[in-house]
């Protein structure tokens, strides 16, 4: 097998090194019953050749967003990404690392991990952020966590329009540590009344911004609201580009901010690996209780700059039962990617992009809503919106599918049983006038 | 040669990439347009990957040399995955298009889970999780889910051996239970006596790594299952060590409930500096009405994902605990690993468990007359040494482990598991050649030699061939500085 | 421009500090009617995704080898490269180093390539080899050349059956430096005779194994014949994957070894860029009128090995118009993925992937053979094999184009007005049971 | 660090690829099995990749830092054109399959060639040149084809300034000419008297690098052109410095009649450790007929392949001098060049010239003061130096060139051009920005002063802190070791 330098030489010659008779007496531990005496019922070793054909041909059964007009979001953007991140992610020294627990061999990781940091911290608007996290919905979850052991509350109140599965993963993490979830009904195309629920019991609440829906509000009652309360707000983004051109969550009062960051350097890759993001003020109580990893900036034994995982008293490997969180694995490879991308961009780029997508959002929006039987529900948004069509959203998408378009994703699909005519659609600097035009068309079609 | 920070190097008017021009269109965020300066950087795409490409050769990897991590398994990790895993049929997907297509998607992670079930023996996996700890999640919320459903609120302990990983007693608290520690007895194992004096109707379950981290495989497996289940409580597996029986070795065989596979350990996706990971988690009938959403379905030729609780119990009369994550799981990993095990398969599978096995062996067998091995006997995929040899020497576990860094390795997993007195776990794993492990040995042994022959300047001040000097965490931790702010640059530049 | 790195503001110092008060004074030398004041007429600058669409469009007007049964030979062969080959050569630094004339920081090319040329002379059977040549048909010119210098003779016999684009490009390469080039008439299945031409003027005959029509010869007795008559014999292998099943030219009695790498480590490509192999026997002679970089083994300033180009007062850079030739490249790059791809394979690989190719072609000759309307031309022959149809071949092999199969080269595309109805086919490693039958099936459908 | 050769590291019976079982048909070989082994060891994957990541550490490149070439133009190689290069419709494709199948193939020659012949100003261009002095070839035979045309068998001298690259007299003599060597002005240009006294009806043409290898534009190039074409002979133009006007000036203003363009230097396809190149060559009015096949040709929408001699002439009236090349030239590297080239379009690469001029007067303008200019003015694309600044001190231009490497440069291009003594001609390209010039300056003004003070060590011991300290070339020129030979293994293991 091409993976396994061993020859059947080499085998026998080590055997006898250990002073054993045969490979099966090194498993005379495992109880016979258990003991295979053959492969199991699997297909046996294929050549490269037969696996990337048994790949091509499930590969060929997918409609790839590159081979079709795409307006589908709903916490997921395809962007482009400059070839040069997936060229470097895939440098032997950054794919083929581990956790960089030897510091002396990993500066690369950390010092990449400490500029991501950085970067993370500044476009949000806050003090630190962590060395990311599996990805946003899980960010999200553990900031709720974190927030109760910050304000010592029970209670968290999420958005109607904080994005469904981000709400579950949420409502599950927390149903076991005795975390009370409440929710607001959700409301497409307006801010969710969250005040009501803010009592002394309440340790947080999290609001999504852009929400699901793509409407945009303005935090910063909501976060008085909240600290008058004693309780934190949790502002979550799905699309991080929406800060180039937006408010940041932290000029606006969150005190954790958690996103999802697929959007830079990532790509759609079916649901993941995506990178969270985390980021909290600057109080040393909430550094105590972040959870993931952290670098951090020291010097070496020559006093020169270096960095190192830092505070990780915090974590599973160290506190055991008392860790902030289970968690003993980032996001690393996809947060490289992330700040890759982001110092390509840098302030003026991203910007511009920022532009453009909601350009292109405008543009989408407003030919939609000239279309006879499509109703423009979100007025104020960044790159997605929602429209209200005459007929089911879920029959319109399928036949748009079947017209080779990917036209957005029905409302439904997050909330069974609700918003059935409701479509959410995203626009991004990777759609042509070509695509508009054909959505356009089709549509008129459909409906 | 330190390489400057980005926001030391690049300009806040620079870019290094190119879009189009914005045709100036009215907003419509609702007055929430940015006022200020972000700080974002940017470079040109020359920097950028210089930037890069010098900041990785401060970095160690599989690709450079034996990375003898312990329970970590670090081994080759083929570019044939990498390749597929960039097919933008497989790459370029939305997780929530259209079901009719992603056909193809679905087929893929169903394969997956067909492998994965067959390989343990279980009727049941979730792929949701995105990593191994999560895995851990994933099971201990389907026990609790179970305890639930049963009525059983006393349930709460959870039985957790001494030398099990960090994550077992902390996901464990997570799910809402407190731990029980069982300790290790003279060969390195679960104390049976111990064991079964804490079993009781408050016990949730046992949280087991097998083969442990000490690599031996717990010789009565079977008991603790029957023990376990006998005092109503479930049996959670610890995969991180699969890679040392998989293929001769079906943890459903043995009993088990639920298990975590990271997909990166064993099935060699790339470790990516500390992540992602991914890890599915097979379960046992008992378990698998609880599985948490999303998972797929096969009917007939046509796949489909249930997504919703509801949609769950509708369809099978399952309960699931809930959803642990957004979308589908690590899509990008379940490609990377069908692809290792298809190229394996069962036959190479197999052989993986053995080579793996008979490396750490061979490895145990050259150091064990000059390094103090932890336990009698052979080991399985890992071989645990203490620091009894370093007794008097001056030099600790540490010390010596940052000796291998100036021979040119990556140390060892070192003080973990915590059974042992300043524990050096080494794992070499079935992709290092024989030669390769001999010149670790050679190494290994002339290290030891130098700390017994009171060489200990060469130790303390380890490594001194590396990109960095012995770090300070000491001051990291105390005054953390955990972003770049204006005025490092002048500091830097001392 | 995302690849330059100057700010505007940059470049308004950097003039002041030169002096001048425009960049257009440092263009002042060029005359006046010659200086555009704006860019020519070709489109302006392009995103990314501009450049990646504008590709993927031609792309997709191109039938790939992989997306059909595949038989297409002629001196260029389809084979399954690992994915591990791809990703070494992409390494920036290999992939973005200069010609190693600075070996203290070029250690990783030199020694590469010495391992490289150590592979070919064993490989071809010979004492040394070059560190490549631009391609197979160049490699073949410049034996000539050789030959002419080392024997100081003015006449090249040429196999008719040799590559007709080796014939063409090896006599335009002999043309102007005087060298007579005499060429046999081809013979499509048979050896032609050319014992015959040698005379006491003949540097060399040059003869292609396989040839060109994929038959196969024992060249012994013509080397015997060429060097009783103080003549050379030039081998050349345009399929090397056949020496790993076959007796070598240097077994056989070859001098100098030419031969297109292609088939290892490099792909397809429309063409280029190939490597081309160059070895000769052990003389000094031969060494010092080889074409082409030559690394060689030495020692450092602390007796260290190591590796230099060396013998290079061969070379133009040095001797100018007294060099052997006026190549200042390689084929570097496609060298190292072919040594890589060879290391991988080894000698027991490449044993194997021999046989499965020469086992490919039987199977598909004896499959055509039992077509009416097809004969089996060659009886002799490696992966490659000529037959004679009832209709012209070119016909032929559009109409299997139009169902989606690529036939092979019809015989008359290199001989142009010759061989009407012979098609040359070739079979590989990569061609499924499944390929086999759509050819079979097709072809009785078209003739 | 030595890292092993496959020699003596492999093994015959390993193998580092998977393949299906053979199954033993009877071989048609005619006898010709091979009888005896190879001597071919094959690396399981994990040992190859580590063997070769480990040996492109022991490299510098342009990803790494400055490559200050002279006359080499290494600047920033964009990995979108190697994305782009390994589409499958463009990188999986024969080059003899049917000329239907690859309609968009040619269409990406035919716009490359485009490209080229509306930025040099000419009619024509052959793109089968694997290289730049495979190109010089191709221009040169050209004019021998039109002279033999002509029937002037008499004109066979090729003027040649002495500050040419080898390679001109080198292509100058493959195709039938004598050189001729034209000295150099105190200015670093053609001296014109001399060119003037030379011209004569054997004289077949000039060979004229422009910018020349002093990085000097030749103000009288258009008298040149003038003198020679009225002499009766042609101008070839060696493109290798185009970088420097590329988008400014167009040479077919200049009245030139052919010249090649090496993709790999000014539209950076990478250079690869010393190759592939690709030189495709523009041609005048007066040599287009002589172009050798194959080239593209465009009728409507379809696009076709001129492959014979005898079809050009049928079609076109054309007379080819032959064919260079079996196939159709570079196509790979047409792929990234084109992807280059629009990535820039007309304004960018007008920019690209402006920078890179801009860059090396910089460099000019921060060192003359130290270092010797070895010519009064401003440069274009690259600044020369001679070794004036060395005298007495001990320190050769091999030397100095050799400290460089210690502070992390690769050296610039020594001792050419030939014309001025101990020269060192440093080119930095467009793709670098002023920080990484100014640093670079400053390196270089360090080492001038501790040349003066005499710090002689530095300079005739460097490099130390390489991968190989300095190497015994005349060693290796004397006793050729060429391959490896079993008994090596030893003599390395010392």
């Amino acid at each position: 097998m091409r993976y396994l330098p061993l020859t059947p030489d080499d085998r026998t010659q080590m055997l006898e090194t250990i002073g054993v008779s045969s490979i099966d007496a090194l498993f005379t531990d495992v109880p016979e019953s258990a003991r295979l005496d053959g492969p199991v019922d699997l297909p046996r070793k294929a050549t490269e050749l037969e696996v990337e054909r048994a790949f091509a041909k499930m590969a060929r059964k997918n409609l790839s967003a590159g081979e079709a007009p795409f307006f589908v979001g709903a916490g997921a953007y395809k962007h482009h990404v400059p070839a040069t991140v997936d060229h470097l992610i895939q440098r032997s020294e950054f794919l083929t690392a581990y956790t960089p627990y030897q510091p002396e061999i990993s500066q690369g990781t950390l010092q990449t991990l400490f500029e991501f940091q950085t970067q993370v911290a500044r476009l949000t608007g806050m003090a630190v952020a962590n060395a990311s996290m599996y990805d946003g919905s899980t960010a999200c979850a553990e900031a709720v966590l974190m927030a109760s052991r910050v304000t010592k509350r029970k209670k968290a109140v999420l958005s109607g329009n904080l994005h469904p599965h981000y709400s579950a993963a949420t409502a599950t993490l927390a149903k076991y540590m005795d975390i009370e979830v409440e929710t607001e009904g959700a409301a497409p195309g307006r801010a969710d009344d969250l005040v009501k629920y803010i009592d002394d019991d309440t340790a947080c609440i999290v609001v999504q911004n852009p929400d699901v829906f793509g409407h945009v509000r303005d935090l910063t009652a909501l976060a008085e609201a909240a600290h008058a309360k004693g309780a934190l707000l949790i502002a979550v983004v799905t699309e991080i580009v929406s800060l180039g051109l937006m408010t940041s969550p932290g000029e606006m009062g969150a005190d954790i901010v958690v996103g999802e960051g697929q959007s830079l350097g990532v790509g759609l890759q079916f649901g993941g690996p995506y990178v969270g993001l985390f980021a909290c003020r600057d109080d040393r109580n909430f550094i105590r209780n972040m959870p993931g990893r952290l670098a951090g900036e020291t010097v070496d034994a020559d006093g020169r700059r270096g960095f190192v995982l830092t505070l990780s008293t915090r974590e599973q490997h160290i506190r055991r039962d008392k860790a902030t969180s289970n968690i003993c694995t980032n996001s690393g490879l996809m947060a490289l990617a992330w700040t890759i991308h982001m110092s390509l961009l840098g302030e003026k780029g991203l910007t511009q992009l920022a532009r453009l997508n909601h350009e292109r959002a405008i543009e989408l929006a407003d030919r939609l809503a000239g279309i006879k039987g499509v109703e423009l529900v979100t007025d104020a948004f960044f790159n997605e919106f929602t429209v209200k069509l005459t007929r089911p959203a879920t029959e319109v998408v399928e036949a748009l599918a079947q017209r080779g378009i990917l036209a957005g994703v029905p409302a439904s699909r997050l909330y069974p049983g609700q918003f059935e005519t409701h479509l959410i659609l995203a626009a991004t600097e990777t759609n042509t006038d070509g695509d508009l035009d054909a959505l356009e068309a089709a549509l008129k079609e459909v409906l | 040669q330190a390489e400057p920070l980005i926001f030391e190097r690049g300009d806040f008017d620079n870019c290094g990439v190119d879009l189009p021009e914005p045709k100036g269109l009215k907003t419509r965020l609702d007055g929430l347009e940015r006022k200020s300066a972000i700080g974002l950087p940017g470079l040109s795409e020359p920097e950028t990957m210089r930037h890069y490409v010098r900041l990785s050769r401060k970095n160690y990897a599989i690709d450079l040399g034996l990375y003898p991590l312990g329970s970590c398994t670090m081994k080759h990790n083929p570019r044939l995955n990498e390749k597929l895993a960039r097919l933008p049929g497989l790459s370029d997907i939305h997780p929530m298009q259209p079901q009719s297509t992603v056909q193809g998607a679905f087929e893929l992670i169903g394969e997956l889970a067909h492998w994965l079930m067959t390989l343990t023996n279980t009727p049941c996996v979730s792929m949701s999780p995105k990593a191994g700890a999560h895995g851990e999640l994933c099971g201990m919320m389907a026990i609790r889910a179970a305890l639930d459903a049963r009525g059983e609120t006393g349930r709460r302990r959870v039985l957790v051996p001494e030398s099990a990983h960090g994550t077992n007693p902390a996901t464990a608290v997570q799910c809402g239970f407190v731990t029980d520690e069982i300790p290790a007895d003279a060969s390195g194992r679960v104390d049976m006596e111990v064991f079964k004096s804490k079993l009781g109707d408050d016990v949730a379950a046992i949280m087991l790594t097998n083969p442990n981290t000490c690599g031996l495989f717990e010789r009565d497996i079977k008991e603790i299952a029957d023990l376990i289940h006998e005092a109503g409580g479930y049996f959670y597996c610890d995969g991180a060590n699969f890679n040392a029986i998989v293929g001769r070795v079906r943890p459903g065989d043995l009993g088990i409930d639920a298990m975590h596979i990271n997909l990166h350990k064993t099935f060699s996706t790339p470790h990516g500096g500390g992540g992602p990971g991914s890890g599915p988690t097979v379960f046992s009938e008992a378990l698998a009405p609880f599985v948490p959403v999303p998972y797929v379905i096969q009917d007939g030729e046509t796949w489909a994902m249930v997504e919703h609780e509801q949609e769950a119990r509708d369809l099978s009369g399952g309960e699931p605990f809930g959803r642990l994550v957004a979308f589908h799981g690590q899509m990008g990993m379940f490609t990377r690993a069908l692809s290792y095990m298809m190229s394996h398969g069962s036959d190479g599978l197999r052989q993986v468990a053995e080579d793996a096995v008979l490396n750490a062996n061979y490895i145990l067998a050259r150091l064990r007359g000059e390094m103090t091995a932890a336990f009698e006997g052979t080991c399985m995929h890992e071989a645990l040494f203490d620091d009894t040899f370093l007794k008097d020497t001056g030099v600790s576990t540490l010390d010596f482990a940052k000796a291998m860094i100036d021979e040119g390795y990556h140390p060892m997993t070192m003080y973990f598991p915590l059974v042992v007195h300043g524990a050096l776990l080494i794992e070499p794993t079935e992709t290092e050649s024989k030669a390769g492990l001999d010149r670790f040995c050679d190494t290994l042994l002339k290290l030891t030699e130098a700390a017994r022959d009171g060489d200990t300047g060469r130790f303390l001040n380890a490594p001194v061939h590396a990109p960095a000097k012995r770090l300070d965490e000491t001051r990291a931790a105390r005054s953390p500085v955990l972003t770049w702010r204006e005025d490092e640059t002048a500091q830097a530049a001392e």
